[in-house]
């Protein structure tokens, strides 16, 4: 038996190089705290990062890692996943990275339902790269990129995913690190891809949507009777942005897990089948 | 003068959609449980229907590795084969066609007197005998069986063993369609000069490149298979998911090519030997990817099957044109393996040592192949099971690892090869990094550390090598008058033209550098200081190996052959531009 | 004055090389059809094509064209509608092509809003690589690449545009010209980005959704009440899949072009531009 | 021994957000402006808080390529930099520190008895001077001054015509924070051996390589820019953003760097010069359009700053590990051109150039540059506005066009060049096709027409020679004991060690491969025969352009010094290496 583990127990030896006041440290404890709540020790878990300010966590958390290439951490997750389903995953991303160099990945994740975890770092902005627009970046917001104020309409994490499939998908907020927490573990808990978008302020570039600005909006959908099995309310709630943000649950849907489908994973990992005793003769024989 | 006895070429010819492949195949399966050899080629456009799509099948008693340009007999499914290949039947050999649909008049044939015109009416023999419009190719294969006076049987049983499984009523169509040209045929033509006779052999295959390197990948411990379809390289992943079933692996058909190889990457870190594959259009969009296979020392193979470019090119044709890109595609230096098999033995062997030098080695191993090897077929004798039986390797135990917390996956090591956990074993933890890092794996930024990382990742090249078999293959005798250099399948080319070579009384030899990465450049070397006369030969434009071969080895051919035209190059063309170099 | 157009005015002297009875056949005669009904010359419009059956029509249509790589064909037209905003652009794609290959591209293009029109031949299936999975595929066929059956829950590409921001979401079908010819004309009226999602029967590799099996199903959203202003509603008719599938526009939205709020391109096209008169000398002196 | 007027070195560190960059860049355009000559340079982690930032500053009277190992002036805003660089200070140099927050022990600064300590409470005048916290860097660039005796005024109108537009308060506090620290420091230093003491000179720019980049492409006529963010490529896509306003064009920050590369193929289809740009890691997911601007004989430029690889690797440093990555990046072959600009000037020149040559040559040009210079400033003679001015070239006017119904965009020609029309130019039409094609861009798979569009495609590149400088340049003596042979930016360190060498008596020079596709055999085969003894200088591990000068033009240099550690050269190291190999 291993002993209990606390938040402390996923520290690295790294404290992390954010700026002081970053969202990036709400979602570093709430993650930490929800691993501690579910009792996992360091080496259950493996986070997948992406590159960014919110992959930079790869060097803050104390678990197996795999820090990705900028955009392509889910790809790594769920080829890890279909390797070995006994391992629990957490894939960790920017909104630049996930919904920006990967926006790909994200929309067929969403359709497969591998069951591992994606937390966004929903800053509206590249924190790394200093500070330049995000898919997320509301319309007339002048960043270093667009120093004329961004012209698309910026992108809905949260009813993009319910319209492409997602099973499960949730909105947290940096500021509150307590509903984060259990949305984490919810997310964890979800048989399928759990998708949770972080409003995360980024006290460096942004200074349109800061905390204080959050705080204003968000509520929490828990206790407003929202019905989160039903697909036309999920989407309509996610459509709020302005006077009103919400956080909970959006919408979730027990179907199966893409493992769950595949044949070939029904019974043990693939990671642990035996590789001694492989015989292809019976195909060849279909070639003579 | 070719002997008539079990040494003729094939060729059938019809529309896209017409299905004429599957009748080559079943006719070099004939020959080669027949006891005889043969190789096949194809060629079809990048269409669905309409195109021109044109099967060569190659046969001889001895073991062959190219078709020949002329062809004995000629199977027209529609009359646009008829235009386009009458002119290559040799004198005394035989237009088979479909006279449901199409009538011969002199101008179709260039007027030709010298060969023998063989109406069948496939179509109509087709339906009569229970099968649908697409089985007149197999009366058009009874035909051509009863023009070669070849016994029936043998067919009847390839029927059975591929068919059987679908049902009585299926082999027994195909048994009476097949049936219905061989009766047609044998009262209308009587002396076929050229003939088969069949011959006791050792069991053989007739198998592709694409479907040798599945199997290799098969018993070489495979079990985790990505890739987004790309001709030539879609039919490894169709095979490997037909298969997963039966071998207990996983195939993913990803979103897209870049998602494959991250697909693959995940599983291989996982702790499961894992592939992707592709074409170069493809390739384009792993190699960030693959940097990052070095980097985090995460085993990796990718095979691209080479098809001409550049873009999208001519996706059902055949070159040696990424040679180079494979060599340095990627940001950065890192060591890598570059493998280009040439037949389906090598295909085999190497794909699945392929995933023992990746694991091993901890680095990425590509795999070189092109459409003519991918889709080409030859008859093959069984690959040896007992060699190349998985060993795993790399590994840390659970004893070795340690408590933890952290684990030094990355800490420097003699060979540059440390060995790695897998993710969940109890014990230290690491960060596979794309950054620079340090020996647990957190980014790290320092000068020295920079050095040592990069340093411990090439030094895996060199403990690789015990991995390797002979970089460098030779064929013939060593004392030839010329010698052909070359790689991939053009070794086969290269081959067949040496044994025409022969014929003529001109000893010639094939070297085939059958590892690119790392280069064999002392062996090179050596076999440059011995050779007589070299002629380089290359299915591409800018002679790749060539540049290679004087920069890592500082020599140079006396002569060279290139060919891009996006078909292969024909043994005789080789053949005689070495005659005409002599 | 140049004449009046006709339909085979936009023939290339290639018959396409489709299957007998493919899809293709629809959309590429409503096509040259609401060419010819808009007034248009051959040499008004520039069509880039993506990779696939589909993209072959490249070969099949006299007008200016860019037949592009596998997947990329929107940021191709994309980039050229922002060098000459007075060129007319039709993007055609496959299903592979535009929502696996180039998903990205299309996520972000609906969110951008450029005035161009994007065409898709949704054949659920890969037709040029002979059939393999398309996002679209219904879950359980089996595909050459899917022989245990797909697992991935298939992709809803007008659920998914609307919920991206796309401004206009229509739908047709392959096996009615004359509904497709007036939904071309709407979308390439329609100032921003239009999507047409075809369904388009693949006579070849898909024996599951058929001409019949579309029949039975697909219905007029024109004449129904539909309100395709109304983001939810069109959302609901979006998700419909099965007994009943919807046809006509889904949903519109009538909000600034992309081209509207570039500043540098509210005057003339940019290809007009003279390049002979540049003068740098004035950004320079702020180096000194 | 180093003069004390008008040559010094001066270094700031900080943590990162502490905004010291801005500080070494006033104080170069000071000196620059003062009639001397700087360059700087920057050290700084992938992080936005936290990590070491350093830049270094070096000023001369004679024009200079590079920054020494050792300084005059050390700035020190936070105890790290005083413990990391403190060893690097002169006997008799000064260290300038925040007493605010600092207090400096004899440990910390290892025991040094030769350095004058300057305590200035950086951060308490800057505050008391209506400034924030950042303008405590204002605060050390006027005790810098102090230090040095110069003359303030020249830095007060730095202020105003930097500050002006932001309203005068912001120009007051500049000036009241600089000579807040400027006369503190009076005060306490008297007799600092280092001075600056002004000199009239012609006017010269403070300018970094991407900056100088973009401004070439805007004299160049760019009317398009796509990119997708990437150190150390990101500040061109800001500048060239700022500047559209003025200067009329277009910016795309795309959604990925696929999107950005068929953007601006898209664009410059349509008929405007269009160009992308990236580090590495983008670079690969570009290769593919690569070949496409290719194929289509689409006009394209693409920029790559390098850095380290593979993969992430170190985001922030420099490399010159992608040269062989560019040369053969993408599927098949076809033509490109490559250029390295090694300096500012360079750097506009090459930008503006490649627009013409990609116009007027339908093809791709690769601009190779890497962070050292994308993001090191140099003090720069004006460019020359009155060359490199835009002449348009490569399309069919309206008279020419022809009526159609098809243009023959793709008919073959004596240079390979095909006038093109503008798509939406009334008259024949054409495709566009990634697929291999005709003259009207049909796909066609025939044979002939293959090896008639390659051969037209590759003869593009022996035009496009007349279109290019010189693509060797030297610098130095014709005469030299001993040459570097290298690229890029480490020609600057190549010059700077040159000027080093000089002053110990070895003459030495420079030659600098700008192009290195098409590459310039005949002229390097030429310098080599002249050459007494050749070293090769690569800021990279595997030597790159060495194994290039073998196999083209089959040359070796007789030594060579390989750095790969994410820092470029110091002078006073290849100086030293070449001494030792004399
Ligand atoms: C292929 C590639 N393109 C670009 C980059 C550069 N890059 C690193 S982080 C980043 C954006 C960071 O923004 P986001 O993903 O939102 O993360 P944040 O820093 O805001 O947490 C970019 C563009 C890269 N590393 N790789
Ligand atoms: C980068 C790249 N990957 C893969 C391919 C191979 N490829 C060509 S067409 C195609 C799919 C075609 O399917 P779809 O886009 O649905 O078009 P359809 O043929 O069904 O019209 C693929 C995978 C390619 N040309 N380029
Ligand atoms: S730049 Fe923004 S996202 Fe990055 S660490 Fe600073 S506050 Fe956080
Ligand atoms: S394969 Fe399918 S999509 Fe392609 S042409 Fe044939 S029917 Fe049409
Ligand atoms: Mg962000
Ligand atoms: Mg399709």
């Amino acid at each position: 038996m291993q002993r209990p583990v606390k938040n402390p127990d996923f520290n690295s030896p790294h404290y992390p190089t954010w700026c002081p006041g970053c969202g990036d440290f709400g979602i570093w404890t709430a993650l930490k705290n929800a691993m501690a709540e579910l009792g996992w020790q360091p080496s259950d878990v493996l986070i997948v990062y992406g590159i960014g300010c919110s992959g930079n966590m790869a060097n803050f958390v104390r678990t197996y890692g795999f820090h990705g290439l900028h955009g392509r951490a889910l790809p790594v997750a769920i080829g890890a996943k279909l390797a070995n389903k006994d391992l629990k995953i957490i894939v960790i991303g920017g909104d630049g990275d996930g919904y920006g160099e990967g926006g790909n990945h994200f929309l067929h994740a969403l359709r497969g339902n591998v069951d591992i975890t994606y937390i966004v770092h929903d800053n509206q902005v590249y924190g790394l790269t200093k500070g330049q627009m995000a898919p997320t970046t509301e319309r007339g917001q002048k960043t270093s990129s667009t120093p004329e104020g961004v012209i698309d309409q910026p992108l809905n994490p949260v009813a993009l995913a319910i319209a492409a499939g997602g099973s499960f998908v949730a909105q947290g907020f940096a500021g509150d690190t307590g509903q984060l927490t259990q949305l984490i573990k919810a997310a964890v808990d979800h048989p399928g891809f759990a998708h949770l978008n972080v409003l995360q302020p980024c006290v460096t570039f942004n200074q349109h949507n800061t905390y204080s600005w959050f705080y204003d909006r968000v509520y929490n959908l828990d206790g407003t009777g929202h019905d989160f099995s039903n697909k036309q309310e999920a989407f309509a709630r996610a459509l709020e942005w302005g006077e009103k943000i919400p956080t909970g649950i959006l919408y979730r849907e027990i179907r199966d897990t893409y493992e769950q489908d595949v044949p070939e994973m029904r019974t043990e990992s693939l990671v642990k089948e035996r590789l001694d005793n492989i015989d292809i003769s019976g195909t060849l024989k279909q070639y003579t | 003068m070719k002997s008539k006895v079990n040494t003729f070429t094939w060729t059938i010819g019809g529309a896209a959609g017409d299905g004429i492949m599957v009748t080559g195949a079943m006719l070099a399966k004939y020959c080669t449980r027949a006891g005889l050899w043969t190789t096949d080629y194809a060629e079809y456009p990048s269409l669905i229907r309409g195109g021109h799509n044109v099967q060569v099948v190659q046969v001889d008693e001895e073991q062959i590795f190219e078709h020949d340009q002329g062809t004995e007999i000629l199977v027209a499914i529609n009359e646009e084969t008829v235009r386009l290949h009458a002119a290559s039947l040799s004198p005394g050999g035989a237009l088979v066609y479909d006279s449901t649909r199409l009538t011969i008049n002199p101008a179709m044939i260039g007027d030709r007197t010298d060969i023998v015109l063989v109406p069948v009416p496939l179509m109509d023999l087709a339906l009569k005998n229970g099968g649908k419009d697409l089985m007149r190719n197999t009366v058009a294969l009874g035909a051509t069986l009863a023009l070669l006076q070849a016994p029936r049987k043998l067919m009847d049983d390839i029927f059975q063993d591929t068919f059987g499984a679908k049902g009585q009523k299926v082999v027994d169509i195909n048994v009476a369609t097949c049936r219905a040209g061989y009766e047609h045929v044998q009262k209308l033509v009587k002396d076929f000069p050229w003939r088969i006779v069949p011959k006791e052999n050792d069991q053989r295959m007739v198998i592709g490149g694409n479907d040798a390197l599945s199997l290799g990948f098969i018993h070489g411990g495979l079990k985790f298979y990505a890739a987004y379809p790309m001709t030539p390289a879609s039919s490894i992943l169709i095979s490997l998911a037909e298969l997963a079933p039966t071998y207990k692996h996983i195939t993913k058909h990803a979103e897209d090519e870049i998602a494959a190889v991250n697909l693959a990457i995940g599983a291989s870190f996982a702790g499961v030997r894992a592939a992707c594959g592709t074409s170069g259009g493809g390739f384009c969009l792993m190699t960030e990817g693959l940097g990052m296979a070095a980097i985090t020392e995460t085993p990796l193979v990718i095979v691209d099957a080479q098809r001409p470019g550049p873009a999208t090119g001519l996706p059902t044709w055949t070159e040696q044109g990424d040679l180079r890109f494979v060599m340095h595609a990627g940001q950065g230096e890192f060591p890598r393996v570059i493998v280009a098999p040439a037949d389906p033995t090598q295909a085999f062997q190497e794909a699945a040592r392929s995933l023992h030098i990746a694991e091993h080695g901890q680095l990425p191993v590509i795999i070189l192949t092109d459409k003519y090897l991918a889709e080409s077929h030859w008859s093959t004798p069984m690959f040896d099971l007992t060699k190349l039986r998985v060993q795993r390797g790399g590994f840390v135990t659970a004893q070795e690892h340690g408590g933890g917390p952290w684990y030094q996956r990355y800490a420097d090591t003699v060979t540059g090869i440390t060995p790695r956990p897998i993710p969940g074993q109890s014990g230290g933890v690491f960060i596979a990094n794309s950054d620079e890092h340090d020996a647990v794996g957190h980014a790290n930024e320092e000068s020295d550390n920079r050095v040592m990382q990069y340093r411990k990742r090439e030094r895996k090249l060199e403990a690789v090598l015990s991995f390797l078999p002979p970089r460098l293959v030779h064929y013939g005798p060593d004392d030839a008058d010329v010698t052909f250099v070359t790689w991939g399948s053009v070794t086969q080319s290269c081959k067949e033209a040496m044994r025409k070579l022969a014929t003529m009384g001109i000893r010639a030899n094939v070297l085939q550098v059958l590892y690119l990465l790392p280069f064999p450049v002392a062996e090179v070397q050596q076999f440059f200081r011995a050779a007589k006369k070299t002629i380089l030969v290359e299915n591409n434009g800018t002679a790749q190996l060539g540049g290679v071969l004087k920069e890592y080895a500082d020599v140079t051919c006396n002569h060279q052959l290139l060919k891009n035209d996006g078909r292969p190059f024909w043994a005789e063309d080789i053949a005689a531009f070495a005659k005409g170099h002599m």
